[in-house]
């Protein structure tokens, strides 16, 4: 079983575990007691985290500056990779991913289909959950970068649900023969997979090309799923077009748009408090004024101007009541200050990710009338 | 029959209505099924078929006279719908100048002509399209407003259904549009789907749940973990924490699961059996199992009280082991308990690096929340996250989101339990 | 001045006032001291609000049941206005038209065309900003309804700031000329109105072809904004086709979506009161349990049945602590419990209004280079 | 020249850079203005043509190679762009199968013919077509990806800018590009506008204000009501409170209101002496302003003390009459004070029937202020509103939302002052 489909315990020599050092920077790495794992913020011996139960905080002295650093060791799930990944690729997201598994009802009865393979972050989250996933890529770099992957991530050998095929779907469909670039290992005298999909997963530039070749290898007898991917609203246009003459029903194309939260605090700073504030300023700042005043009465009064002169120009006292702080910047949170929780969006969000259209197919809406018979019958 | 494929006996089926409602039906062998002013037909005649196949009742014109029973829906025949037909080859202004008044007379077809198109075994769709062509100003309405018009013409006159499968999805659908918002605290699709996959919700693993769903969320788990399969043998376990001296399953009623598969998977438990379990001294005092063979040997009315009392003594070990020696997989919760108690004290039962994942249908718990986590160094990075689905009218020429939809569908808190460091002591370097 | 440009203070006869019901029900009513206003919860005099301030709650008991009954009166605005409006008609609501005013920069200095009327909605909060607005409405009865509504609001003879010109602007253009169906009042030997807009906005099914005429309408020596607002995708990508073609510039297409939150509170429920509940539950119930274990015990140590059958089976006393009430309906904010505040998002939304495509035009690029020789000159 | 619809001297405008940014400037007669890597301009040259023309910066040879100072941007000429060229007909990849990789080899031109190409006085744009055609690849790279690859050039190599009017909204926008997203509380355009009609302002009206955005929100206010117009006649005026000494207003320094139409049109009053303004007696006891005659005839330094008096005086007796005597059009807030005691204090000085709208960053502190204007009979229907717009990829044939932007935008809460009745006797009927 491999670290994505197997519960672990304690963390082993050779493990692949993920290393949380902040919610933006999540690290793979393979469990080697000769090896450091090096942050900006100290260096952790691998060894520190054999024998440990997963979730555990590593917590180290810094050398030179013996500050205390930690980081928190977790096995990978599929969620914890896509946010491990740098976010320079085209990743589908979490809301994403898992509204589409939940709307083509992913189960261990699934048989999927993913064209193309991308970033692989998709397929972890199928293998995970589906009895067999067939992933597609046609970019030979990707291809190959993924399926080292797979392989190191135990999705091919160990668990044996994933097969990764190097092809042009567009072009050259979905089939997979002995002769293709392919995990997929063939047995004597097999010549082709039989697939039978019964979800299907299309994140492609011109998904219209490859909806035709679908109909050799999805399951006849039952319901099939299928979701394209698109960016750009006249991707969506043309696979619609292609649905309604391939024979695929009940289209809806559909957002989703996932946003994130932070916790946060503001300060509670009452109007009395203000006003307290601004009452306390004019006292002290009443001496002078008094003093103005009686500089300009003297004036109008013919007073003579030396007297006058003799006054200096009026200092005000800053006040000394700050019940919100004094300008400085203030932790969130300081007890010293009441505060009210506050739900802040992330600065950036992801406004838009893609268009999910989905849409079904029934290929034989054929019953077998003696098995019905035969079942009759026998009530 | 498959009856994860196929339309089966005695299965629990949902029906799509031509109105866009939703029904629940078991299919009983023998029996009839009544959809109101959409027809009726027997379950019979749809066995077989795959789920998922849209049939269309009709009548013969003997079978429409003969009603002596006016309330009773006849019982049609039905045929496999093949592809929806649709109205595309129909002219349309780009606006609706011209249309100053649209009353009944543009109709074109009155009721009698209806009716004996309807006596002429003629389909719904058939109807419709004869309404079309008799309708004086149908080209002078907007493609919006024949859109429109068409859906509403349907909806009176078709007689479909689609026989599905009862996905999770499809039950909670089926739950919001009878109204039942609360009951299931106003979740949504895309919102479960965020907590399955957030929660690594598999076939092998032990979850703790709070479910205050009715069973909503326990058979969107049992779905996800065995996909409706009576026969897994996959080693995943659901253990319900309950607030009330039983825990509401309810709605698992409409699943297809055995009762022995669900006795067998989901195990429920009190929060007051949970966090003060009975000692296991206190059981064994009270109670001490026979050999098999002795048990055996008991007399008719001795046996039965020996097995009730066997029976309180399993029920008590598993209680005691489920409070006491499970490391869970993952928390998810479903609750309207105050979260900062009841969170953190559950997750005291999950095992390390595995996530919480909690639902609300408010957002304002879940920051109170997210605030307790926060200080507590048993979770990592609690988030609060929200996801929402936007459907769009998918008509080609006409694309846009639908107009007016139901909101809701709450928010997820998600962390990781995690086990505290003690903190180095430094050193002298 | 009219009820939506003058500020007013005193409700008097035969003035234009709305009767706020509830949030969903708001009626204008023109105040006749003879009239009264019916409510299924009583009946309100007019006599009543005369005299009395804008806002002013007006409260009566009703005949009968004598039950106290109120309803507030206030002067229209355009956002009362159109929250006014039966929903049937295609309104543009105030997410919608205050992003669009904001963004074309409205303000007194702004002449605005307007096609189509429709509801009226989005005239009445242009009016109350720009110097001039010149609305168009192609479909007679509709602009029979709104003339007669602008002239009954003042729009048109008190604050002559709105034109209502009844003309399909696709076919025949913007012009304004002395034989149109119009509201405006032609001075001897004026021909054309001289329209100059700054700010236009398009709310028809079709208006690329509207495009191309309005470049006789618009102000020739500054910059004009446009915005079109249209339900469909399609609708948005030949408008921009158009804009393109007619040398607009600074094309950009969004969406505003509005909504609207329900305070409310949910019960604060602690687990230890859950669980004290349980517990509670669990006592009363011990008597029947140990009965019952008796029971069996009996059995098992062979007491003779009888005795058995005289114990009743067990009754469970139902526990008299309820920490959240007996399952009875409490009323939201009960002081007998703990409450926290919540927001609901209302429960239907507008999840599509159309899309907004603004873009931008300066038909004129260049300068008077003798003045601007005479201004250097003067420095 | 008409400085709300030309360029004028003077003026502060606002430019847009090809980079997307923006900058305020004032159009100093025989000034020039540097905009770095984009070029310098004299702002003689631009004078007089209309607000929202787009310039090119371009360069003579000589002026180009005659830089003595290597940095100080030579300052270039301009002419007018008529139409933004933008590269359509280029192949483009459906996908980029056969992009393997992109390094700068394909780029095809090198710095130096790059250089070269400056030299010859060529256009940004010119210099971009030029590297595409030798660009190797160009035509395998998506649609997408050729679109940043242009933006990207463009970005570096045009030399052009957009002189706009200073409105409200796009003060706003360089705020938020410049990072001052705290000092202006996070609002968004879309929150502004809505805030702005919710409150119903118009030129005749006297509106209370709380402002903590720097001014920015009275800016607003005083766009919607004068339009940038100094010679306003009209009657409206803006009321602000303040909680430090003085009212922080900085942002209108931006603005081409006179000081003198500034100081006509916003009032500013502490909120200590909005609350306990001094009394009328008080201020009389302390000065008597003389008959104008009299004051006329002081001699000079005394008259400077008469006159400073005297607008002390006259300070005093405006601070009573705004505190005590104006019944408001609207109180529009937009405060990081404590809600529940602000409003409903301040709105005791609004009109019957007319708005309250409140603006914050965070949407728990208007609920809070909900539920108490809620208990409130001097408030009808709170409501918290939200409002966001979403900006799209405007691009024939690429037509979708953009992917990532700026969050936030802020709530506002909506009510409006009534007057409570006396609950009515029962009669007997």
């Amino acid at each position: 079983m491999s670290a994505f489909s197997e519960y672990r315990d304690v963390i082993k020599e050779g493990e692949l575990v993920l290393v949380w050092i902040s919610r933006d920077n999540i690290k793979p790495i393979k469990v080697d007691s000769n090896e450091t794992f090096n942050t900006r913020y100290g260096s952790f011996p691998h060894k520190l985290m054999i024998g440990k139960p997963y979730g555990s905080q590593i917590a180290i002295r810094t050398k030179g500056s013996n500050k205390f650093a930690f980081i928190h060791v977790l096995q990978p799930t599929p969620e914890l990779w896509t946010l491990s990944l740098p976010h320079r690729t085209q990743i589908v997201y979490t809301p994403d991913s898992s509204y589409i598994m939940e709307r083509l009802n992913c189960s261990p009865r699934t048989k999927a289909i993913e064209a193309g393979t991308g970033s692989g972050s998709f397929s972890h989250a199928f293998a995970r959950t589906v009895g067999h996933l067939y992933s597609y890529e046609f970019h030979k770099p990707r291809y190959e970068e993924a399926l080292a992957e797979f392989e190191e991530h135990g999705l091919i050998h160990h668990d044996k649900n994933v097969t990764i095929t190097h092809r042009d779907v567009c072009a050259n469909g979905f089939s997979i023969r002995s002769s293709d670039v392919t995990s997929h290992k063939f047995n004597e005298g097999e010549g082709s997979v039989t697939i039978g999909a019964n979800a299907v997963f299309l994140d492609l530039p011109a998904p219209w090309d490859a909806i035709p070749h679908l109909d050799s290898v999805i399951s006849k007898n039952e319901k099939v799923g299928l979701c394209c991917f698109s960016p750009c609203i006249e991707q969506v246009d043309r696979t619609i077009e292609a649905l309604n003459k391939h024979g695929w029903d009940d289209l809806q194309m559909v957002e989703i748009q996932g946003r994130q939260y932070e916790s946060r605090r503001q300060m509670v700073r009452t109007m009395d408090d203000a006003i307290e504030r601004l009452r306390d300023v004019k006292r002290r700042k009443n001496e002078g004024l008094e003093r103005r005043k009686r500089m300009c009465d003297n004036i109008l009064n013919d007073q003579p101007q030396e007297e006058i002169n003799d006054e200096k120009r009026p200092t005000t006292e800053k006040t000394k009541f700050n019940p919100f702080g004094k300008g400085s910047r203030i932790k969130e949170g300081d007890t010293a200050y009441k505060w009210k929780q506050v739900t802040k969006i992330e600065p950036e969000i992801k406004s838009h990710t893609s268009y999910l259209t989905f849409a079904f197919k029934v290929v034989n809406k054929t019953r077998d009338e003696d098995q019905v018979k035969s079942e009759l019958d026998s009530l | 029959m498959d009856p994860l494929t196929q339309l089966a006996f005695n299965q629990h089926v949902i029906l799509k209505l031509p109105s866009g409602n939703w029904k629940i039906v078991e299919l009983k062998p023998n029996a009839s099924i009544s959809l109101g002013k959409f027809g009726a037909f027997n379950v019979d005649d749809i066995i077989g078929y795959p789920l998922g196949t849209t049939f269309e009742i009709y009548y013969e014109e003997e079978a429409e006279t003969d009603n002596r029973d006016k309330n009773k829906i006849p019982v049609g025949k039905v045929r496999v719908m093949t592809e929806s037909e649709s109205v595309h080859n129909v002219t349309s202004s780009a606006n609706n100048m011209n249309l100053v008044n649209i009353g009944n007379q543009v109709q074109g077809l009155t009721m009698e002509q209806i009716e004996e198109l309807k006596k002429q075994s003629v389909s719904g769709e058939q109807i419709i399209a004869k309404m079309i062509e008799a309708h004086g100003s149908f080209d002078k309405k907007t493609v919006h407003s024949q859109q429109k018009y068409l859906n509403r013409k349907k909806q009176k006159f078709a007689k479909h259904f689609t026989a599905e499968y009862l996905s999770g999805s499809r039950m909670l659908q089926f739950l919001l549009e009878k109204g039942d918002t609360q009951r299931v605290l106003d979740l949504s699709q895309e919102t479960m789907g965020m907590l399955l996959n957030l929660a690594n919700i598999r076939s092998n693993g032990t979850y703790l749940c709070v479910d205050e769903t009715g069973g909503l969320l326990v058979y969107f788990l049992l779905e996800r973990m065995f996909g409706g399969d009576n026969g897994s043998t996959e080693k995943g376990r659901i253990v319900v924490v309950h607030e009330n001296e039983h825990a509401n399953l309810d709605l698992l009623k409409f699943s297809n699961y055995s009762d022995k598969f669900v006795r067998e998977y989901v195990k429920t438990v009190s929060l007051l059996d949970f966090f003060e379990p009975p000692s296991l001294s206190e059981v064994e005092s009270a109670f001490t199992p026979l050999p098999k063979e002795e048990a055996y040997a008991l007399k008719a009315g001795k046996k039965n009280a020996y097995y009730r009392r066997l029976k309180w003594y399993n029920n008590q070990l598993e209680a005691i082991s489920l409070a006491t020696q499970v490391q869970y997989d993952a928390l998810v919760c479903a609750s309207t308990l105050y979260l900062p108690q009841l969170v953190p004290r559950l997750a005291e039962h999950v095992h390390g690096s595995r996530p919480v994942v909690c639902y609300a249908q408010f957002k304002e718990p879940l920051l109170e929340l997210a605030h307790s986590l926060y200080d507590d160094l048993r979770f990592l990075a609690p988030s609060i996250l929200e996801t929402r689905y936007r459907p769009y009218q998918t008509v080609r020429g006409k694309l846009h989101p639908v107009m007016t939809m139901r909101s809701g569908g709450g928010y997820l808190l998600w962390s990781h339990r995690v086990l505290p460091a003690e903190e180095p002591e430094a050193t002298v370097s």
